[in-house]
């Protein structure tokens, strides 16, 4: 059937909470309103108010609550409308439900699932716009996952909610209106920490992840370019065998992200890579990316800010014919030296 | 370009003319609703990308604000500050700009509608993240405090606000240190979709103030003298080091949340209930009442900003988008460590 | 390895014994504050790694909890958290092997002083962030609430507690969704070295239940029968699906604040005119003349429980530190997904 | 004149507030008992309680004020008391103030200095031993800096509140009792964003940074390595020319830093290294960090937890010795495959 990604997320979440009923949802404007990008529409109708919850702008408060409820037999799923609310409740996540297994000696899980809407490209400004996911990773105890595509929405929504620990699922919100073809049921679920080959090609191995999947692939085809392109879907614990794999057969690794180029995901992944495939890389790892600025407002600047096919496009082509990397267009153009 | 992107009044000369009397605050008000009706228009038609937050219904209580405080007091404010920002005194030209993403914009362009921000009339940028700006509005009056300034400063924010951490934390702060800032809650019913009933257990906001053994006092949000008064006593209390004030103006929030929001979880009649009591209405059956203008000059004013709006709007859509150098600019201060 | 260490005790065979009477709260008072006697010294004596907080002074607090509770109600506590653990009936051997940090602790060693748990009488992993456990507990009562089972939940944190943000926004979720929840703050006058009154603009911490349309009472917490009093009827009222309660506690914190800290910032007298309320102190007393003690038996628990307790440190003492695979464990759910 | 590491901060603070009367200094028990640290010693006496102030327990309250007094002429220095209370503050540092210049056009700037301590090594447990360094960097118009030393403290200290922008100083706490000489007074100001060069040598480049400088110092002792030792002191934004400068020379790159293997700041530099400089590598890059688990408790476990010098002396031997990346301890020894 075909879906939008935000009917995906909605499909998942109620065969879920069909399927198991501690899993409730929590978060602002989720219930009577069915969210604010409309990712709980219906919810409310199926499952009543004791299951689908409003919540009072307190993320500390209802993040922090999730916490409390998952250690004793919920499965909440909290939704925090933009990541950066997460600026005012992060100790929940990172400092509480991540070690609430370790400092129990095993006594609790925190079987909690916060979903996160992320990225620019819809013009909400610098403060509705960044990715953050370094706020997140490298939190032992915490998994991080990113959705790509109505069906990996599904998926991963679905085997998030099952996952016995804490997970932060983060949704780039520019693909909330994407439409596909979604398989729905419960063989879709699966474990979290595996990625999914995108597209299989020759010469490079791209990694990218949720928005940045679809760039990846316009882009190489702008570029004539035969890549793997690999989807993370979990960026903690990332999927490394998969990684390795395409670069040995590659030896080239470019990392796709949304992410400022003085610090992003995408820096975990090529260290890695270099750590361990050293000899295996022909040329140098490459990492696209935006700009170090805050992101602006207006369309035109924002999707310049943006990695965009036509800059993959443009790095990869150069990449192949000079094995050296390219400058980012901000530099090339002359606004940074 | 068009004329009246030349226009040479100022932030501080519009600022002034407001305490010139009954007729300029009007003016002032129908400045706002109509440029919040262009606003929403332009979104509407998708003429901007993005999103916006309408204060419509709101243009008492921004006025009044403006009334109370002095151009050098600051303000913090939230997404839903295009009223204020026009009050404080902003022209119409930076406000705009700045909503249609235009390097004219009080930010060049790169903030937005829920980013104005104009230091020389006291607006702070705005804030997007709620409850964010109160802190900073304590640490402004910190700053009047530590330099032995008689400025105060203003932090404007929704009923929602008021249930999150950061609301607590400043009130307690600024009580305890006694900083000269006035808390001031609009209360329009509503944060995004949900009726306050549903997210508060309590229905006036003011008694909060409690907490932190600090005044509180409510308002009718829609009366422009009433909120003028006050502010200017919390103001006064402020100057005379005597701490800070809780105050909530009750008003309402004609439009819905943002962009797409046509409001549909409102009670039948509520709307039009309040649209009884709206603030620009009132205001001109007050002022024809007592003789300061004639229906005719309402209507002539209403009209003549209409057209000044528009023209404005279309000078603006002339424009080209900023260039790609302005996403670079303001992210480091360059001035020279000393 | 000492006999000690082998005690088959349980932690809810413990907490049934609270129940049994007066005298067997005693002792738990007396427990509590020899180990915590014990910890101080061990702490000086820099045997111990890190820092510890003592809850001395606070031991009526924790067993009138204790008491009102039933062991599937659910505890949210602090760095504080000695008296609480072995007040729920969690055994010295499991608490104070995790304090010296040893694979006998409740965590296994890994977590240390601040971090106690045993689910087995409703102790959630105490927190070392402060008000992190409010949000905590609203969220078990939310999963009490939605199981529909008639379980408590109880969040116990200090006075300073009350000035930030997640203590506001806990009362405000707990309040709007008559969450089965219990608010007890431990007004121990100090936040660390800050006397309450020169961060906090009222001294009733309780008044501050008004924020939020739910009780706020006060209540002597040198005194173990008037806690149980106000807790049970707290639960109660949760348990009939009425809601959360906000309950202070008077106390003081006769330690200092945490292991170096002597308190030199406290007032000339303030500690000795507390220690005249000292619960340990009011308790033997009034046993005494109600004679279900004679003086002699209370000198009598009191040494015996000293004994019991070198004993035991003795025998943890001799105990090696956990294997280095101790820090590897629990850090991920094994349990496959389904 | 020799001083512990508190004591150059004190000193640092002192000498700021006595040249520049806006500077002032917010945190919890900060004034009247100098510190939970120590590191306002004596301060309140000196300056009084208008500029030397405790606050409540509100870091969102007080990290905001000074945002807001930062934008209306005050240099406020805040006392972040431990690493993980910015959790409950965040917003105010990534999504605010590092903004404000941005969204004002460049009407206001924030100098506002955030202080915070960061790291285990003295038994505080999992919630108060964490780096945590992700949560501020990646941040556009925040800049983040380490202390390694007294010197290092009192310099950067200075440095950082003379900055015209918002900056985050990390202070290891494990380093606050170290004791050496420092050299005090105005010359000691310097601009950020610029390493240092703790130690000269020839076969490798090591990356390090607050309290894994010293190890580094003394792991190649052990070893008896010849290594550039480069204490990277701003690492928002970092020296990019000092570190390229000596890999260029050595051809070998090893990061230490107190963060999980699955993310820490090496990252970035190995990653922008690779990216740059891949044809001046002779080897793999290694990073040295702690493993992916929360921070225990215990002396034993805690100090085996850290990097410590056994570990990057066994380390730099063996790469040096084979080419490759020696498997860290708890691989080596079998705790995790
Ligand atoms: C911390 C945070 N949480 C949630 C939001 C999303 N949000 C934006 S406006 C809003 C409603 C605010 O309501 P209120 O405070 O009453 O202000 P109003 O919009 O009515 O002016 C919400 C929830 C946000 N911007 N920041
Ligand atoms: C968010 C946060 N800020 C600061 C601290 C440091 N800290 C630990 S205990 C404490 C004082 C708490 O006082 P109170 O709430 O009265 O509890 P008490 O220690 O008296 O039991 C502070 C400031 C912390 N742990 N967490
Ligand atoms: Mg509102
Ligand atoms: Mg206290």
């Amino acid at each position: 059937m075909k879906m939008r990604m935000r009917e995906a997320i909605v499909s998942a979440l109620a065969d879920e909470m069909r399927s198991d009923p501690t899993v409730i949802l929590l978060g602002e404007d989720i219930a009577g309103a069915g969210g604010p990008f409309k990712t709980s529409d219906g919810l409310l109708d199926e499952f009543g108010p004791m299951r689908v919850r409003d919540t009072p702008i307190s993320e500390m408060g209802f993040t922090g609550a999730a916490v409390g409820a998952s250690a004793l037999g919920l499965r909440p799923v909290v939704e925090i409308m933009f990541m950066e609310f997460l600026g005012v409740a992060l100790d929940q996540l990172v400092t509480e439900a991540a070690k609430f297994r370790y400092l129990s000696a095993g006594q609790i899980s925190c079987p909690l699932v916060v979903r996160a809407s992320i990225g620019a490209g819809l013009g909400f400004g610098s403060q509705h716009s960044q990715t953050l996911e370094n706020w997140v990773t490298s939190t032992p105890g915490l998994k991080v996952v990113t959705v790509s595509s109505p069906q990996s929405a599904y998926d991963l929504m679905r085997s998030a909610i099952r996952d016995p620990d804490p997970v932060i699922v983060l949704e780039p919100r520019v693909l909330y209106a994407d439409r596909s073809e979604v398989e729905t049921g419960d063989h879709r679920i699966g474990k979290l920490g595996v990625a999914h080959l995108a597209q299989i090609g020759e010469d490079l191995t791209i990694v990218a992840m949720g928005q940045t999947v679809n760039i990846a692939v316009r882009g190489t085809q702008q570029a004539g370019v035969s890549a793997d392109i690999i989807d993370l879907r979990t960026l903690a614990p990332w999927d490394r065998e998969t990684v390795f794999n395409s670069v040995k057969k590659t030896g080239r690794l470019v990392v796709i992200e949304e992410a400022p180029e003085s610090g992003g995901w995408g820096s975990q992944i090529v260290s890695a890579v270099t750590e361990n495939q050293f000899r295996d890389l022909k040329s140098p790892t490459v990492r696209i990316t935006t700009p170090n600025v805050p992101v602006p407002y207006g369309k035109k600047l924002e999707s310049k800010f943006l990695p965009s096919p036509d800059e993959v496009a443009h790095t990869l082509s150069e990449f192949l014919e000079t094995g050296n990397v390219p400058a980012p267009w901000w530099v090339r153009e002359g606004y940074v030296q | 370009m068009s004329t009246v992107l030349k226009s040479t009044e100022t932030a501080i000369q519009r600022r002034e003319a407001l305490a010139r009397g009954a007729k300029q605050q009007f003016e002032r008000m129908i400045e706002i609703r109509t440029i919040e009706a262009v606003v929403n228009d332009l979104f509407a038609a998708g003429s901007i990308h993005g999103t916006t937050h309408l204060c419509v219904g709101q243009e008492a209580l921004d006025v009044g604000i403006a009334l109370a405080l002095r151009p050098t007091d600051m303000v913090t404010a939230t997404y839903r500050s295009h009223g204020i920002a026009l009050a404080l005194g902003m022209t119409p030209l930076e406000v705009m700009g700045e909503i249609m993403g235009k390097d004219v914009g009080c930010t060049d362009g790169v903030g937005g509608s829920m980013h104005l921000c104009d230091m020389s009339v006291g607006l702070l940028p705005t804030f997007a993240i709620v409850g964010a700006g109160y802190p900073v509005a304590a640490g402004a009056a910190l700053a009047f405090q530590t330099l032995g300034q008689d400025s105060v400063a203003l932090a404007m924010a929704g009923d929602g606000s008021t249930n999150i951490g950061a609301f607590h934390e400043s009130l307690n702060l600024a009580a305890i240190w006694k900083l000269p800032v006035i808390f001031v809650v609009d209360n329009n019913v509503y944060g995004e979709y949900s009726r306050i009933d549903t997210t508060t257990p309590i229905e006036d906001l003011y008694l909060r103030a409690a907490s932190f053994d600090i005044p509180g006092i409510v308002v009718d949000g829609m009366d422009v003298t009433a909120v003028e008064a006050v502010v200017r006593q919390a103001a006064d209390r402020a100057r005379r080091c005597e701490g800070p004030t809780l105050i909530e103006a009750k008003t309402y929030r004609f439009s819905g949340h943002s962009r797409a929001d046509q409001a549909p979880y409102r009670p039948v009649g509520e709307l039009e209930s309040w649209q009884q009591r709206d603030p620009i209405k009132l205001m001109s059956e007050k002022l024809v009442n007592e003789g300061v203008l004639t229906s005719d000059q309402v209507l002539q004013i209403t009209e003549s900003t209409r057209e000044s709006i528009s023209e404005l709007v279309a000078g603006l859509e002339a424009l080209p988008e900023p260039e790609y150098s302005a996403m670079f600019n303001n992210v480091w201060t360059t001035e020279k460590v000393t």
